[in-house]
């Protein structure tokens, strides 16, 4: 899922200052999983913004919605009943909920709320840890399952660098060496082999190097 | 002889090649480095000039390798994947080798997280591994990265780094494998303490019939005293400093240390030189230079070979 | 012993009685579907609890206590209540009893009562009554929640009977009634009878008769009652002022040679002089000043030795060890003067006091005797049910049981136990009425309100000065009207009270009202009832939310009435704003499993699941050691004489071997879930651990104490120094070591009363003399001393004390702060102790030290099970139960109730009669055959779940799990209800019912939003 | 890699014991073995052990091998002669078990059939030469056999209270080892000292040695057995531990979970014994750090 | 300030903070009427946003009661609850309102005391903190007037 957290309270209370009445939108999916973004959020950070507002002896009305998809145009287009009827909306979603927003409603300031940050799993409850940059080209097959470009540091292709210790990123010791962990998998899966090809200089463009990507599903296009 | 490098015909000539090294001011003045060089110049074979060493921003690596070459010495030009993609890396061998500068050393690079610029953006578009195939693919394909022809392609001798002792120890001889399969000439390893680990490494090394496809020089780095020592062992990563070598810089006083540091490392190198394999040394003296010709020296790596240049 | 299966065709218990024991075996017989009639000669049922004014050691108001259960019983179905009745005569045997019942006339249609009390206002004469104070004849209700809630004329004392007649709108008075007889069949017959108080008038040094400032307790009980002929001021009879100084006479009746006097001990009187002088000073002054003259103070009950230490220690209150020859009153001053020679001198001292307290005792009275008579039941010498010490509730004669005070003085605690016992032991004498085809309450069905408009009534009950006292009930009921969508807004008297919930039924049928407020007390303990006035209204039963007025507000607010006022009208509004987002909910319904665990193997456990078994229903005996028996085992004779080695080996056979019974010895228990009725336990079996899980419906904790081996006055060291337990022992395997003895010292209270265990362990007294007796019997040369510092041979074991001191037992009193010592020389063992009366220092050179040593809590196996079934346990680590006063058998999480010294310290007779009451209460929870789990699950909007995961992780019983259609779903069969889901679903998918997030919302707007 | 190959290369070795239900009904077994799929080595399944008649540890065996997950089987002589011992061992085989643990047979007294009789017709020496004739292709008949199983085979020692006790173990340890044995499962271990010092004698035994680590559930049991098996060595300080947890469950896991972890310094395996908690085994692992 | 009369809300679980009021409630231990009870099952059921939404509709302070750790009727309701006051306390301190004004506090069923003395200590303690500057001109207004 896409992971988020919430921005510092202080920079959320900076950028609506000018309005008096804005939307605070949630969404239903990845921030809802992640605990950033779903409608509990958007109620305690409702509260939040209204009592330091109230704090200041100003007034900030704020109404509470949740769509189940802030990255669908037709979810985003259920906002159209509340949206003249702030100055602002507020979106807790990922980014692309907040561009979607931005995208539809061309004249209300939009502001997020939460810093999406990665692509990840949640390693127990409450922790999240990221897993896949998205590169367009995966490497899995060739790394075990464990992706060297996300998980390591340098995004190093072909082996560790001189740093790890005892299975840690030189980095950070709490950063598992994604090559010790490669190592390790490809051990008990008996391919240790593989790791001596040597893996060749990767084509970016897939990734963010050919600019914005896009999919297009011929068959699907309408 | 696939290159001009005055390394390796020192490698050619069958003697122990000795090397040193050099970090470029974190100014605009040449001095420093110009004086630093000179204190060398005789002792060793080439000196290796850091590329943004530790991920602090530093004089460029090529820039001083000119001055170095200016001196009549022979430049290594140091350079590392987390600061420039592919196109930058390229465009700068293509230049240095134009200024003469014909050997060169493939690095990662530290991590910018280490640096005076953590918030900066690490390019890491390709690693070392494909840094060497990539030199090696200019200089004997005479192409491009991207695949188009060089028109007078660099001819650089490419050494990489190995360190034998971070985990997993076993992958080591293996990511060094790789290393020579990209095309990797000679290697500098991480400064050696821990003699038997490096022995035991070079033993799998041998095992593959490694060392005869490329160069082993290990990395020898005087300790000043026991502080550097204890720091060596517990904040380097990837570092291996047995106790001994702690308790050893610990039994001596304190005025007396420097002496030992450089004891331990004549000592390595006299034991290190019987390993088949071993092709010469790295002699890195950390802010202490002035001690690598005397290291040299007692170590009865004089004289070094002349070679033509 | 008696037959206990003697079924034969009738399935009706008589019993007789209405006090708190009579109702609390009518309940149970009735719970566990038998049919009861249940008589008392008085006017109304309650006996003597509903004279009381708060009881000990909660200082609670009994009448609120009480009443629920009062009402409760005449809402059962399979309970006739004939108030004014009395036995006329018995024939037949167990199973099979024919009876004659006669009912006084009430002169009241009862149908047609509605109690509103003209009768009362206009002919006080011959309505009027107060107990215990007025000392003119009985009529009327006796106090204002009585049952049945009518009033009845005293018809001679009437002067102008068509008068009385007209007065009486409801055309209720019947001037032509007259007596009735009845012929009843039964089963059995629980004697509950109670017992009258000793009356004081003929001992004229005390001067109740010529006094009217010295009063009997009872009488004190009225004076502070808020239902009493002073209501509740405290002022004293002769001249209607607020007394400054009281004192308490103790003993008064009991433990005395006097004439009409009894010989043993009330057991009860040392509790209520204490509690009456807290109440005094809590309630009234705290300068008043209290004074108790006592001989022993006997607060052996569970906890009650910290109730002692407050009254000494928190309220001042003066404990003056002496018993006073005579009180004088001095016509001058009007003062009382009571002169008395303290224990520790000789000389006489004069002390003036403004009021007298008699604490008297009880006695059975002629009636019951009589009774007993008719019934064909022995007395003993005391006139008390004659019962056995291993079935202390059967009488002589089969088929008839007897509990509470009429089986000898106790506390109310205690009533209720052996009312459970008797009432479960008359139970296995009929058959039970099935289920299905008995008449359930039909409720009305439901109206649909989804569609209706919000009409909302709330209801104030005042519940006399416990609301009404502190806070103007009429003018919260005013202010809850102005509220929005309020349709109607009344005070009610006592709202539990049983015309008061047929009023709330009627104006909700009359104002078609869909939601409804009740202001009252705690919904803990009256939610159900007034739900099922919902039902009967035909409205859902959680269309009602309780402002909870009386607990949480006046009780702790009276100091501030301005402010109770204010937090009354905001619990009010929090109630009207959830309570109009309410919606109707079906409960959850399974069926019961009706196993039963039994935990220790004790001669409690043992009773227990015997008993259990015997009504038919499978029985699993957990024991951790290796056999059954616990403590019990070694003990080899009672106080009374009893073997009970030979009860315990009988009592092993006949547990191993009965069908039902599957003992599990070695067993642990590590797990446990569920509800009542669904209770899964896991159970690891040593020596190999393997592990066991049981399903049942209930458990019953029996895992008894442990004999307490303190290390004090060299046990353990010294081979002359041991405990009455080892004392036992020795008198019975080896006499002839006594016959050598010359002296005997006995030291009380070694490990008890003291601050490491606060509490009296009960038995030690008693053990003590029993050994002491048996050990004059064995070698009657033999000086045996008995150091104590309270003897508390309660009860009968009075008798033995004075047999004691007869035979020439030298019993010798200390202090806390003055301990006898024990030194050892060699072979010598010399015991020294100061003596009293000779104010010097004694020393004895003991051929046999015999501590009292007593109980102490199975500290860590309490803790182990208290952790894993979440009983909560008391300070001294016994399991508490959920009602020290009204449920001492029910611990408070339902399905689980307690039986043996795992609640208290007592005697293998009170084990008994403990285990007994256990499978009483636990056979009432499984005479249903369904469980209802009540409406509080977590529900899951499916369009809303993100199936996150996060209930799955968060639920601390593994329940909820994502379903093939990709959202989460909530067993509600399993669900506990804790919410724990709801709160931390990020999509607010999850409600939990009746706490969903919109209600609470709503409180907290009703709370913190003004309304405009 | 396989409990074999595990064993043999000398890696540490996860065991976990689950009982086969009293009935049909696999729900359970089956979901506890998805858990800890992947994070244990093998699976030992006891057969109807302590005399409570359960579904056969065969059967239970196949299950786990159905789920992916290898399985050690319990065999011992109480219930069966030796007809059926060889033709269980055989089907054994043949439906995918490799491994066997040939242990001592609890007396009925008690299990839950306490009148079923013991049959007893071979000893565990005796069944242990039967089933390495087995792997020779000869059965105790002495004839051959067409195509031969192959088993891991170990057996169990038990607990003993003092130092004579410990040396009749080892010497009978050592005549099992004779007998083909190539693991042997020790006591439980509560006191990792103890152990420590008891290792030099079992190391002299030859063959990888694997404790067993006993989920404790509560004060009471860890009491009982601190009191009746003076062998086990609670202490009073593991005891005040559980006692003083906030949460005794979790405390209890952890115990187990780090004295897994203790084992993993010291022995070349570890068998977990949970006894109905099977869904505490991920939090005991987590516990070790396995 | 000087006639400041605290808001207080307290969350009390049912089987033991609420049954600690009821029992405070026949012991008559008096505590200050400030503290308005919301019974609910567990603490565990109460939601940051209950919390949240308390304060911003004007309570002065908020605290939830539960169970004595390990006492947890629901095995672990209680921590959950205290988790989420800790990061409640955290949220309010970042918006400049004190997060004092929340709190955990654990008790058991019998605990009447300690029910009565939490109650006087939040109350004093929110008394000393002084009103919560989050509640609105308005609503000051508003129970000026009252």
């Amino acid at each position: 899922m896409i992971t988020a957290e919430r921005k510092p309270m202080e920079e959320l209370i900076e950028c609506l200052r000018p309005y008096n009445r804005i939307l605070l939108v949630g969404c239903n999916e990845c921030v809802t999983v992640c605990s950033a973004g779903g409608r509990k959020e958007v109620g305690i950070l409702s509260s939040a913004l209204q009592m330091a507002f109230m704090k200041e002896g100003k007034t900030l009305e704020v109404k509470e919605m949740t769509l189940e998809r802030q990255c669908d145009p037709e979810y985003v287009e259920e906002l159209v009943i509340q949206i003249d009827q702030v100055e602002a909306v507020m979106s807790m979603a990922c980014g692309c909920g907040v561009q979607e927003i931005a995208r539809r409603f061309k004249t209300k300031p939009v502001f997020p709320a939460v810093n999406t940050e990665f692509m990840g799993a949640s390693e127990r409850p409450g922790v999240w840890v990221e897993r896949c940059q998205g590169c367009g080209d995966c490497v899995l097959g060739l790394t075990g399952g464990i992706c060297p470009i996300a998980r390591c540091s340098k995004r190093l292709l072909n082996g560790p660098c001189g740093g790890s210790t005892n299975g840690k990123c030189e980095v950070d010791p709490d950063i598992e060496c994604a090559w010790q962990l490669i190592w390790d998998r490809l051990k008990a899966l008996g391919l240790e082999d593989r790791y001596e090809e040597n893996i060749a200089a990767k084509d970016w463009r897939t990734g963010r190097g050919g600019g914005p990507r896009k999919i297009i599903r011929e068959d699907l296009v309408k | 002889m696939k290159t001009e490098s005055v390394l390796e015909k020192v490698f050619a000539s069958g003697e122990l090649a000795v090397t040193s090294e050099c970090g470029p001011p974190r100014g605009a003045v040449p001095e420093k480095i110009i004086e630093k060089a000179k204190m060398l110049k005789g002792y060793v074979d080439a000196v290796n000039v850091t590329d943004n060493q530790t991920a602090m921003v530093r004089m460029s690596s090529f820039a001083a390798c000119v001055f170095i070459k200016q001196l009549g010495m022979s430049p290594i030009l140091q350079m590392v994947t987390r600061d420039r993609n592919r196109l930058a890396m390229q465009a700068d061998i293509l230049g240095a080798y134009s200024h003469g500068i014909d050997t060169m050393l493939c690095l990662s690079g530290d991590h910018p997280h280490f640096g005076d610029h953590p918030m900066a953006a690490n390019v890491h578009d390709i690693d070392s591994v494909q840094f060497v195939q990539m030199i090696k693919d200019m200089r004997d394909k005479g192409k491009f990265q991207g695949g188009d022809d060089i028109l007078n392609p660099p001819k650089m001798f490419i050494g990489a780094a190995a360190n034998p002792f971070a985990d997993p120890f076993e992958l080591r001889v293996a990511r060094l494998a790789k290393k020579i399969n990209a095309g990797t000439d000679f290697i500098q390893t991480q400064c050696i303490y821990n003699l038997d680990k490096f022995e035991k490494w070079m033993e799998g090394v041998r095992d593959r019939g490694l060392h005869e496809k490329v160069n082993i020089m290990p990395g020898i780095t005087p300790m000043k005293t026991v502080g550097m020592a204890k720091y060596m062992k517990n904040r380097v990563p990837g570092m291996d400093v047995p106790d001994e070598i702690i308790k050893r810089m610990a039994g001596v006083p304190k005025e007396k240390q420097p002496e030992e540091g450089i004891k331990i490392s004549v000592e390595a190198i006299e034991r290190l030189k019987a390993v088949e394999g071993v092709k010469g040394f790295h002699v890195m003296a950390i802010e202490w230079e002035q001690k690598v010709p005397e290291i040299v020296e007692r170590a009865g790596l004089l004289p070094r070979p002349t070679i033509d240049l | 012993m008696q037959d206990q299966n003697t079924f034969k065709q009738n399935h009706t218990v008589l019993v007789i009685g209405g006090g708190v024991g009579g109702i609390r075996a009518a309940m149970d017989l009735a719970e566990s579907n038998r049919d009861v009639v249940l008589i008392d000669k008085a006017s109304s049922i309650g006996g003597l609890m509903t004279q009381l004014d708060r009881t000990f050691p909660t200082n609670n108001c009994d009448l609120c206590t009480l009443s629920p259960n009062l009402s409760e019983s005449s809402r059962q179905l399979h309970i006739e209540l004939l108030a004014m009745t009395q036995v006329a005569e018995v024939q037949g045997e167990a199973g099979d009893f024919k009876l004659k019942l006669i009912t006084e006339p009430r002169y009241i249609d009862l149908d047609t009562c509605t109690a509103c009390g003209d009768c009362f206002k206009n002919f006080p004469e011959c309505v009027r009554f107060t107990p215990g104070l007025d000392h003119r004849a009985p009529t009327c209700m006796r106090y204002p929640q009585a049952i049945p809630h009518a009033f009845s004329i005293d018809i001679e004392k009437c002067k102008d009977i068509d008068a009385l007649v007209k007065v009486c709108k409801a055309d209720a008075i019947i001037p032509e009634d007259t007596q009735k007889v009845r012929d009843l069949e039964a089963g059995a017959i629980v004697l509950a009878p109670g017992a009258e108080v000793f009356d004081p008038g003929k001992l004229d040094s005390l001067g109740h008769a010529a006094n009217p400032d010295v009063v009997t307790s009872l009488e004190y009980e009225r004076i502070l009652s808020a239902s009493g002929p002073t209501q509740g001021e405290l002022i004293r009879p002769s001249d209607g002022k607020q007394p400054q100084k009281i004192a308490w006479i103790q003993c008064v009746g009991s433990r005395s040679l006097h004439e009409g006097a009894a010989s043993y001990c009330s057991s009860a009187c040392c509790m209520f002089a204490l509690k009456e002088a807290i109440v005094t000073k809590e309630r009234f002054q705290d300068s008043i000043e209290t004074a108790i003259f006592f001989m022993d103070m006997r607060t052996f009950g569970k906890d009650y030795e910290l109730y002692l230490n407050r009254a000494k220690d928190d309220y001042g209150i003066r404990l003056v060890r002496s018993r006073p020859h005579s009180v004088f009153h001095d016509p001058e001053t009007g003062s009382l003067s009571i002169i008395y020679t303290p224990h520790d001198s000789n000389t006489n001292v004069t002390e003036d006091f403004d009021m007298v307290v008699l604490s008297t005792g009880f006695k059975v009275s002629r009636d019951v005797q009589d009774l007993a008579v008719k019934l064909g039941i022995e007395l003993n010498e005391h006139h008390f049910a004659k019962t056995d010490s291993f079935n202390p509730v059967a009488t002589s004669k089969p088929g008839i049981y007897a509990c509470g005070m009429f089986e000898s003085p106790k506390d109310i605690p205690e009533t209720m136990v052996q009312a459970s016992a008797a009432a479960f032991c008359a139970s296995k004498n009929i058959r039970m009425v099935s289920e299905s085809s008995e008449a359930v309450e039909e409720f009305p069905p439901e109206r649909d309100v989804s569609r209706e408009p919000l009409k909302i009534g709330v209801f104030v009950c005042d519940c006399g000065l416990n609301i009404g006292g502190v806070i103007n009930a009429q003018g919260l009921a005013d202010y809850s009207g102005t509220l929005p969508d309020v349709k109607v807004s009344e005070m009610i008297g006592h709202g539990c009270s049983r015309d008061a919930l047929a009023r709330i039924q009627t104006v909700i049928a009359k104002e078609n009202l869909n939601r409804v407020v009740i202001g009252g007390c705690s919904p803990r303990t009256h939610e159900t009832k007034f739900q099922d006035t919902l039902r009967r209204a035909g409205l859902n039963k959680y269309l009602v939310e309780i402002a909870n007025l009386r607990d949480q507000n006046t009780w702790v607010h009276f100091d501030q009435p301005d402010g109770a006022s204010i937090k009354a009208q905001e619990l009010i509004r929090m109630a009207v704003t959830s309570v109009a987002l309410s919606r109707p909910l079906t409960d959850n319904i399974f069926p019961m499993n009706k196993d039963v665990l039994v935990v220790g193997g004790g001669v409690a456990g043992m009773n227990t699941a015997l008993s259990m078994a015997d009504m038919g229903f499978k029985v699993y005996l957990a024991e951790r050691s290796s056999e059954l028996g616990g403590v019990a085992k070694k003990i080899r004779k009672t106080l009374e004489g009893d073997d009970v080695q030979a009860y315990m080996t009988d009592l092993i056979e006949r547990t191993t071997q009965h069908d039902r019974i599957e003992v599990i010895t070695n067993a642990f228990i590590v797990d446990h879930t569920g509800m009542p009725g669904m209770f899964k336990t896991g159970i690891q079996i040593a020596p190999q651990m393997f592990y066991r899980q049981i399903t049942h419906g209930v458990t019953i904790l029996a895992t008894g104490a442990l004999p307490n081996q303190p290390k004090e006055y060299l046990l353990g060291e010294h081979e002359k120094v041991m405990t009455q337990l080892d004392m036992d022992a020795v008198i019975e395997d080896q006499p002839d070591k006594i016959k050598d003895v010359t002296n005997v010292v006995m030291i009380q209270c070694v490990g008890s009363r003291c601050p490491e265990n606060p509490n009296c362990s009960r038995i030690c007294c008693q053990s003590a003399i029993k050994n002491a007796l048996r050990v004059l019997e064995l070698n009657p040369a033999a000086r045996v001393f008995i150091l104590y510092r309270d003897m508390r041979t309660y009860g009968f074991q009075e008798d033995y004390y004075k047999t004691a001191r007869e035979k020439g037992v030298i019993f010798v009193r200390y202090e806390a702060d003055a301990l006898p010592e024990v030194q050892a020389d060699d072979a010598q063992l010399e015991v020294k102790f100061n003596d009293p009366i000779l104010k010097r220092k004694v020393s004895v050179y003991a051929d046999c030290l015999c501590l009292s040593t007593g109980f102490i809590a199975d500290e860590e196996s309490t803790e182990d099970l208290g952790r894993i079934f979440h009983i909560p346990k008391t300070n001294d680590n016994y399991f508490l139960e959920d009602h020290i006063k009204l449920r001492p058998v029910d611990l408070s999480v339902p399905g689980f109730f307690v039986a043996g010294t795992a609640h208290a310290p007592k005697t293998i007779r009170e084990c008994i009669a403990q285990a007994q009451a256990a499978a009483g209460r636990a056979q009432a929870l499984l005479a249903k055959d369904t469980l209802n789990l009540g409406a509080v699950v977590a529900r899951v909007e499916k369009e809303k779940c993100a199936a996150c995961l996060i209930c799955v992780r968060a639920c601390p019983f593994n329940i909820p799990f994502i379903n093939a259609d990709g959202y989460s779903q909530i067993d509600p069969a399993q669900c506990h209800g804790c919410g724990i889901c709801a709160a931390e679903c990020p999509a607010k998918a999850i409600q939990l019912m009746q706490y969903e997030d919109d209600q609470i919302m709503a409180k907290l707007t009703g709370l913190l939003e003004r309304v405009n | 890699m396989s409990f074999q190959k595990r064993l043999t290369s000398g890696e540490f070795v996860v065991l976990a014991e689950m009982n086969t239900p009293k009935g049909v009904d696999i729900s359970e077994l089956v979901t506890n073995a998805r858990r800890i799929k992947g994070r244990v080595d093998a699976v030992i399944v006891p057969d109807m052990d302590n005399g409570i008649m359960r579904m056969s540890a065969l059967a239970g065996g196949v299950l786990m091998h159905q789920q992916g997950v290898e399985s050690i089987i319990h065999v011992y002589c109480r219930d069966r002669n030796r007809m059926a011992l060889q033709g269980d061992i055989l089907a054994a085989h043949v439906l995918g078990i490799q491994n066997l643990v040939v242990v001592h047979s609890e007396e009925m007294a008690k299990g839950d059939h306490r009148d079923a009789k013991l049959v007893d017709d071979l000893d565990e020496l005796d069944l242990l030469g039967a089933i390495q004739s087995l792997q020779n292709g000869v059965d105790m008949a002495g004839f051959d056999l067409s195509g031969s199983p192959s088993f891991t085979v170990g057996c169990t020692m038990a607990p003993s209270a003092d130092n004579a006790a410990f040396e009749k173990e080892l010497s009978l340890a050592r005549k099992k080892i004779e007998a083909g044995v190539q693991f042997i499962i020790t006591p439980p271990v509560y006191d990792l000292n103890r152990f420590s010092a008891a290792l030099d004698a079992f190391k002299k035994l030859g063959v990888p040695i694997i404790p067993t680590v006993f989920l404790i559930k509560s004060v009471g049991i860890a009491r009982y057995i601190s009191t009746y098996e003076p062998g086990a060595h609670i202490s009073e300080d593991l005891i005040k531990r559980i006692r003083k947890a906030s949460d005794t469950e979790m405390e209890c896991l952890r115990i187990a979970g780090e004295t897994v972890a203790g084992l993993k310094e010291v022995a070349q395996g570890v068998h977990i014994i949970t006894l109905g908690w099977e869904y505490r085994l991920p939090k005991i692992l987590d516990y070790a750090g396995i | 300030m000087e006639n400041f009369e605290p808001v207080i809300v307290a969350f009390c679980c049912h089987y033991c903070a609420y049954t600690a009021a009821d029992m405070a409630g026949s012991k008559r231990l008096c505590y200050p009427p400030n503290v308005k009870i919301v019974r609910v099952p567990c603490s565990g059921k109460v939601d940051a946003i209950h919390i949240m939404k308390a304060l911003e509709k004007g309570a002065d302070g908020v605290y939830v009661a539960g169970c004595l750790e390990g006492d947890c009727h629901f095995k672990n309701g209680n921590i959950e609850a205290s988790k989420r006051v800790a990061y409640i306390k955290k949220l309010l301190d970042e918006i400049g309102i004190d997060g004092e004004r929340v709190e955990m506090i654990s008790m058991s069923a019998g605990m009447g005391e300690r029910f009565a003395q939490t109650a006087a200590d939040m109350t004093e303690k929110i008394r000393k903190l002084g009103p919560n500057p989050a509640k609105s001109f308005s609503m000051d207004m508003a129970s000026n007037n009252l």
